[in-house]
């Protein structure tokens, strides 16, 4: 036998560390540092296996003119299979998420979303059909569209929508350019949009990229837009005014007839940003309140992951008089002749009477096509490649399906429940700047606490990471100094709020400096040095050396 | 009742009391009355998972288009590629599904991680220094890369090739309403993009390009290039990032600015969406970056770590003076791309691209051999996909072919309206179709494509 | 503005500490304990939906006579589906597993198993198929299941197979029970079943069950089976031998040739323990080297994940002259007329012809039936319920094919280069018991590390665990004092060979009751007290008060 | 080449290098030459995944049987229950589904407490304070219990009552040949068993039955605990856990060992495995207890964690002597059913045993009503499933019925054998038919089958 007395007879094979694929990145053993997949690579290595397909193999040169031909291939990541899958299995251990445990990121709606809608997502039937095949070909998903689209209108109270929008920014801008081509149709050269000081940070960037540009009008005591300071600024001027409600403080903007009379006397219209929705479904819709135009977030309200950043969906329903506006091609019901059923946008456009004479020629194998495409008359255009992203609309629909109007409805109070019940849970540990009922969500303070021991909002957050919480949403609203942005959703139970409660007085009572500023410890790293990154920018593997 | 509440009625009761509440109702106290729904939403009850399961697959089966079901020769900036299960797999991780943007880099490694490898294989793919973490598609990338050419030349005159698709040319008439561009749409002869000889509106701060175009043309970039010298404008390029594993990076063409779709990346056909919109640029347009960028740095003990960086760029910051207006992006999407290139790899790339171009030399061989059937860009070079002129519509020959089990490809009148555009006349939008041949059709698949286009076209 | 100087008006709602889904257990943020589905449970809560059938609502008592009607519900955990998916993906955060890193566990063969195979066990047409229908409408599966039982009877070089044994072990018994009947037919009473001192557990418990003694016999000191020694127990009691080979030790026994002819001469059958296959496919069969009864660990050698413990698959082939006596019924290809392909063992038998008849029925509609069942004339009978884990069954096909005849030899040797690479890198760290090439696994031994510093293989096995790999098995084979049993497997990466070498290197210069005794520090729980487990047994959580 | 190997050539060349080997080939110095396998496997050259999944793809679509195309009112042990996408999408969790036995507790606690929890909840439905952490299926369970209930009376001799699987009865037989138990079994009259009256080979150390037996009938449970108590038998029951939802316990009658088949617990049909075997046992048995036990305990820190316990009873410890050969299990399928009893929760696990009860009974009803179709088991109490007298050959009306979009239910004869055994006679065996019916099935699926039946019968 040999035993280690005989000596290491062989030097070891590798000069500096060899990387490849250990595991030591897994959180589940240590906090050990993940190899990009650049240094797991190795030449020669390969996962990829491609079909058998017998077409003639012809060379490069043979295809390409050498002008156009490149020189040597991409480089990329060459890893094994295994590599691949242990690399992206050991990043996900280093990711927090909602399946993880709460995620009381405020203005996010970091609800849990049902797992069926994934099911949904992979149906073969709806994720490999390819978006410009014709109508006759994909009726299934046309009367998804326009199903989701009737419900949209329903739930904000308008009159029609666009599905196309690909996030909640997205829409904002469809939403404006809606304003604009209103205003020109009536011969209105308008250049402001108001909005509140609360406003999220893509309200004022869509309407600059809109052209116009933005007035902001302060909040009350109250928390709520300021009435005079509004009145004030209306003029001819202006195109409309950008509001969310309940606004960004959480709170319902109680004047909000008045603003709409005010707006709608000044020529105005009324612009509601969806990303708030989830507390009102069911009990009062945007239309109703006097908006015009109205973006959703289906990622925030409809149960669509957020997939660390999107993908998203930001339809807007308008009002009957802006329907003829909306970008397109709209899917729509077609009538026995092929043409689109009225709804105040889809006259027949160019498009739809293509499509219906498609349509007829199909019809001998494919049946009448009661859904195809329409082209509303003064529309402003395409605002997406395609359609939008069409499986985060199927996975609306579905969520909107299985809730139901009923169902809705509870989801916004119990919404709503945990926002308030959290609020004066806390209430006498954490500031209240505005101390009145919230909706979905409750804005707190840390300043008096950062008056006290000088631990800043931020430090809170940190430290929740540690209690197993993802942070609130931290120095926003900008008009609340240290704020603390808690949106607990529908999705927590009462015992997951309690935990997090306690876990915020303990933090609260933690002293400065301690804990709390060096926090968090127990996550895959510390507090990064982001002003490092920005200083010394190092944005691909490349730039590393 | 179904839905995913955890509060019992008890729970309920137990909460309102402590907030000294009667009823859920008094929870919108703050809501105007006269404003409040009466009688709630008009939208049927809720149904349990199992039934609204069945009612969605019902929906799905009703769409023959399906590339289960009709073997796929449509393209157009939507390919059928293979996406193998390992892909499908690593990308649902749920950490990587469920998780919000990376606001909290400590607990958002594994995101943040993958976008820095997505960013430096889309830096590589475009052959330029910096990639950002995505944008919602090809259009609104394309879009961005405009508005990023206009800031940065201070001229909003864009010349744009009607070979890039012409749905990301309509969405940019679309924005320009906003910012006021002035798109100046440049034709094509035979595939190939007729330049301005002179500039009318003032010479173009931008000048976009597509590679291949939505044609599948080949365009000397050399030629483009030596424009944006002459205007001193930005150059862009949208290309495809299959086919720039057999092609010249649009960086080593000199270009600025390079945009694409994703979606072959890894993402599935998708009806259109959720796709992916690559960015890339050279480094002197960094700060002019739209959407959100990855950075390495290190934490408080020294680690190697990544955040979001440049954020000054962004909305949520900048407000009014942003760059772009964009907060959500498409990260899954990008992480799925990732890992799609991890899996293809150097070779796998190349190799995918080289089988994109020989099934597509073999299969546009064998249609222009049959009778009545010519190409639409003449001698143009291709790669990825190209135009045909069909003897009868081609709406009609995608109806008849679809009834022989194929996705024929697509109609140019349904990309460019009936009219035609700058890219094609009317007759050629009504008899032009569109075919693209990706890895996954087999040389059986191609003969008896054939074979049926045959008939169809005799019919 | 409320402020804390108002102080908490409110008591907090819960006495102790709540539960109900905080995330605090994700090991990505800290190690706390994941609290139980019952301590996470609420009365009234629920995650079910189950499908609108509109079957008349009978109560229980119209259904259930009242002898046998529970008076209460089975008391399950109550939660919602938000926290049943917090819960268990917490919980896969507690779990190491082969797609987060190495996993060089001895005789466990834990290589990656590709996706791909995953995607065919959920192939609807495969994983919906009731195991009751009848052969004309389950061609698909029956042609699967002839295909993979020839693919393997080639493989192993035997002559027909029954792939209905769920593991090993039920293999082995199946195995047994094959030469108990063999025995039996010509008439002996046969009463002993020889094993070497190196074999599995699995072996000896089998033995028993097959109604046979255990004879052991020991091992020389190559680590090979003792020639005299078996000659010396060879007698007309012994029914046969049970051998892997491999070995446990990882080696090949050499004078496989001499014992096959000893065991054959004595009137005895080779049991062939398939195990440790992983290290000969393509290049020897224990068919060719004299076995007369095979089984295999599809879960090992076949790319099917372990599942945390199970479920695999364990055929067993055997050679011509067993093929009558095989469990049943066994899949087989039907002729013209019906009548199943002679392969030695599926003679028309009550079921085949049954099958036939049926099958000739379905014809009309359902096409000639070219698989049916036949159940072997002299058939020991059914050792499942039904045909066998048949998904773990497809697995294996589809890896099988994927790999084809090349690239299993390429599997073979791959693991066996791996393993001689990580022997003689590792030569001179810790003792090599049996200083000789070995095949897919290496024994090493702490002993002299232990004598030197009291370090033990426990506390190496637990070490690595902080460095990111699992550990190797441990204490087996139980004749190698200290034993330290490490298969790499071939889909490990020599980069991930060197880092493994590397951290066993730096553990064995780690003194002592140090780090090394109180390993690992870095998982979700430190060492646990297995005696007290034992002791105070709580086996489920109504154990616990 | 297709395979799932890192190794580049020059690695191979450098490791065996490292090793002072010439070729690969010398790694097999020990294997005797002429052992060695010349020319290498018979088998087909190695396809791409894609061609081997198209291959497979093509053997699962020739399966008409698929609970995809024909309804299904199969059930004989495996039933068509809903599994819900949140069950499968954490079952299929990787960490779940590529770790090992739990050999090293410190990185295995995921494992080991969804063990924990799945041996309480079935222990809860067994009614015992016991359950083990799974074994193969029903019928293993069964062989293993009754060899408990030998080892713990000291006889051999076993009363089965043939309501047990005739599928689980022959694994029985098979088994006993073996340890060599003596198998009595008794047979069925009316779906009701008829015990022995006297003790021919000896008075029996265990008493088997089914609950419901495998026609679906409820038989006296009473008379058996009596019968055990007069013989001094372990008494086992072999119980659906599904029909638990509203049946009393094994425990509750009084048995000491209640075996079952898992399946219905969230495993799909699966052509019939993998399934799970579910074990549970009274107090006094557990140091016989087979397969594998998690315990709770606590850590270095105090902290609680899990691990397997009581190992003693293995084969791995105890070789010859364990109580069992088990080692693999069914791990996967106890962490789904885990799973899938958290998704049910108590009320939701009611209501599907009471929804199938009323399916059951709908169907039933309606079928007794169709010409010449009369129940095989008189008027036994049945849940879950019923066993028809027929018409017609039982095999020619599934054919039929096949032909109608139904898988009818399973032949008995398919079951018996063509000679029926102690459950049923030959001609009942040829001319029965069991019938399962789920919470899956809806009034209008049962309609149609009874009409279509209604046909089947009277052609
Ligand atoms: C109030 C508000 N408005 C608009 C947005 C922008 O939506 P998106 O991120 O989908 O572009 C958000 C989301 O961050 C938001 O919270
Ligand atoms: C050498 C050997 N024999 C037999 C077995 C038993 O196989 P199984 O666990 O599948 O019953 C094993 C697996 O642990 C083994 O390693």
């Amino acid at each position: 036998m040999s035993s280690p007395d005989d000596g290491a007879r062989r030097a070891p094979l590798f000069a500096e560390d060899p990387g490849g694929g250990v595991a030591a990145s897994a959180p589940l053993v240590g906090d050990a540092a993940e190899p990009t997949l650049f240094e797991l690579s190795r030449p020669g290595r390969r996962s990829w296996q491609l079909r058998t397909t017998d077409v003639p193999a012809w060379g490069i040169d043979d295809l390409v003119p050498e002008a156009h031909r490149r020189t040597s291939p991409v480089p990329l990541a060459e890893v094994s299979e295994r590599d691949l899958v242990g690399h992206f299995t050991r990043l996900s251990h280093r990711q927090f998420a909602v399946d993880l445990g709460a995620y009381p990121l405020g203005s996010c709606t970091m609800k849990y979303n049902p797992k069926v809608c994934d099911t949904v997502a992979a149906l073969p039937g709806l994720a490999d059909v390819h978006p410009g095949a014709p109508g006759w070909l994909t009726q299934g998903w046309l009367e998804l569209l326009v199903r989701l689209e009737e419900a949209l209108c329903e739930i904000t109270g308008m009159a029609a929508a666009t599905l196309q929008p690909a996030a909640g920014a997205a829409g904002e801008l469809t939403g404006l350019l809606l304003m604009r081509a209103w205003h020109d149709a009536h011969g209105e050269r308008r250049t402001r949009v108001v909005i509140p000081d609360s406003a999220h940070g893509t309200n004022p960037a869509s309407v600059t990229l809109g052209g116009f540009e933005v007035t902001t009008v302060p909040s009350n005591e109250r928390g709520c837009v300021d009435m005079e300071a509004l009145r004030s600024v209306l003029d001819r001027d202006v195109a409309g005014i950008m509001l969310t409600n309940p606004n960004t403080l959480g709170l319902f903007e109680e004047e909000i007839e008045e603003m709409a009379d005010a707006v709608h006397r000044a020529g105005g219209l009324l612009y509601y940003d969806g990303a708030n929705l989830n507390a009102i479904l069911g009990v009062v819709r945007p239309g109703d309140m006097g908006f015009d135009i109205v973006h959703l977030n289906l990622h925030k309200t409809f149960a669509t992951p957020h997939g660390g950043g999107g993908p998203g969906a930001g339809p807007v329903a308008v009002s009957a008089r802006l329907a003829e506006f909306l970008p397109g091609p709209r899917p729509v019901r077609l009538r026995e002749d092929g043409a689109a059923e009225e709804d105040g946008a889809a006259e027949d456009g160019a498009r739809v009477a293509a499509e219906a004479r498609a349509d007829r020629a199909g019809e001998a194998r494919g049946g009448h096509a009661r859904y195809g495409w329409a082209m509303p008359p003064r529309s402003i255009g395409r605002v997406h490649g395609w359609h939008g992203n069409a499986l985060v609309l199927a996975r609306a629909l579905c969520y909107i399906e299985v809730n139901g109007g009923d169902g809705l409805r509870r989801v916004a109070e119990r919404a709503v429940l945990n926002a308030n019940w959290l609020r004066a849970r806390l209430a006498g540990v954490y500031d209240i700047p505005f101390d009145r009922p919230c909706m979905h969500e409750v804005v707190l303070a840390a300043s008096t606490l950062r008056k006290r021991s000088g631990v800043r909002a931020i430090d809170v957050a940190k430290r929740l990471l540690e209690e197993g919480f993802h942070s609130p949403t931290v120095y926003f609203p900008l008009i609340v100094d240290e704020a603390l942005m808690i949106e607990p959703t529908e999705t927590e139970s009462l015992q997951t709020l309690e935990a997090l409660a306690r876990a915020m007085e303990r933090i609260a009572g933690e002293a400065a400096g301690g804990e709390v500023g060096t926090a968090p410890r127990t996550t895959p790293v510390r507090r990064v040095d982001e002003a490092r990154a920005a200083r010394q920018l190092v944005a691909t593997f490349d730039a590393r050396r | 009742m179904s839905d995913y509440l955890p509060h019992t009625e008890e729970e309920v009761a137990d909460m309102l009391a402590f907030l000294g509440l009667a009823s859920l109702d008094d929870l919108f106290a703050s809501v105007p009355p006269s404003l409040r729904l009466a009688g709630g939403l008009a939208l049927p009850e809720g149904r349990p998972e199992p039934d609204v399961l069945d009612d969605l697959a019902g929906l799905a089966a009703a769409n023959p288009a399906s590339a289960g079901r009709l073997v796929c020769f449509a393209g157009g900036g939507a390919y059928d590629h293979e996406v193998p299960p390992v892909v499908r797999a690593l990308a649902g991780r749920a950490e990587f599904v469920t998780s919000y943007t990376p606001y909290q880099p400590e607990v958002a490694q594994g995101v943040l991680q993958a976008l820095f490898e997505f960013q430096t294989m889309a830096a590589r793919l475009a052959g330029l220094p910096l990639a950002n973490a995505s944008l919602y598609d090809g259009a609104s990338a394309l879009v961005e890369g405009v508005n990023l050419g206009v800031a940065a030349t201070g001229r909003g005159t864009v010349w744009v090739s009607s070979g890039i698709h012409p749905h990301w040319r309509a969405v940019l008439r679309t924005f320009a309403a906003g910012t006021g561009h002035q798109v100046v749409e440049a034709p094509l002869r035979l595939g190939q993009t007729a330049w301005p000889e002179r500039t009318g509106s003032g010479s173009p701060g931008v000048i976009a390009v597509g590679y291949p175009n939505y044609l599948g043309c080949l365009e000397d970039l050399g030629e483009v290039r030596r424009l944006c010298d002459r205007h001193g404008a930005v150059m862009l390029v949208a290309a495809d990032p299959v086919s720039a594993g057999i092609l010249r990076t649009g960086g080593e063409w000199g270009a600025e600015v390079v945009v694409g779709e994703g979606q072959p990346l890894g993402t599935p056909l998708s009806f259109g969406g959720p796709y992916l919109g690559l960015f890339a640029c050279a480094e002197r347009h960094v700060r002019r970056l739209p959407g959100r960028l990855v950075g390495e740095t290190v934490d408080a003990e020294g680690r190697r770590a990544y955040v979001t960086t440049l954020r000054a760029r962004e909305q949520d910051i900048r407000r009014e003076k942003a760059t772009s207006n964009v907060c959500t992006n498409q990260t899954l999407m990008a992480v799925t791309a990732a890992i799609q290139l991890g899996w293809l790899g150097t070779a796998g790339l190349s190799e995918v691209a080289l089988r994109c171009a020989r099934g597509t030399r073999y299969c546009r061989d064998a249609l222009l051999g049959l009778p009545g059937v010519s190409p639409l860009t003449g001698s143009t070079p291709v790669v990825r996909e190209f135009a045909l002129r069909t003897p009868v519509p081609a709406r009609v020959l995608v109806d008849r072919l679809a009834a022989e089990g194929f996705l024929a490809g697509l109609v140019l009148a349904d990309l460019t309206g009936e009219g035609g555009d700058g890219s094609v006349s009317a007759e050629e939008a009504e008899h032009g179709l569109l075919v693209a041949v990706t890895e996954r059709r087999t040389r059986t698949q191609i003969d008896a494509f054939v074979t049926a286009f045959d008939k169809a076209v005799r019919q």
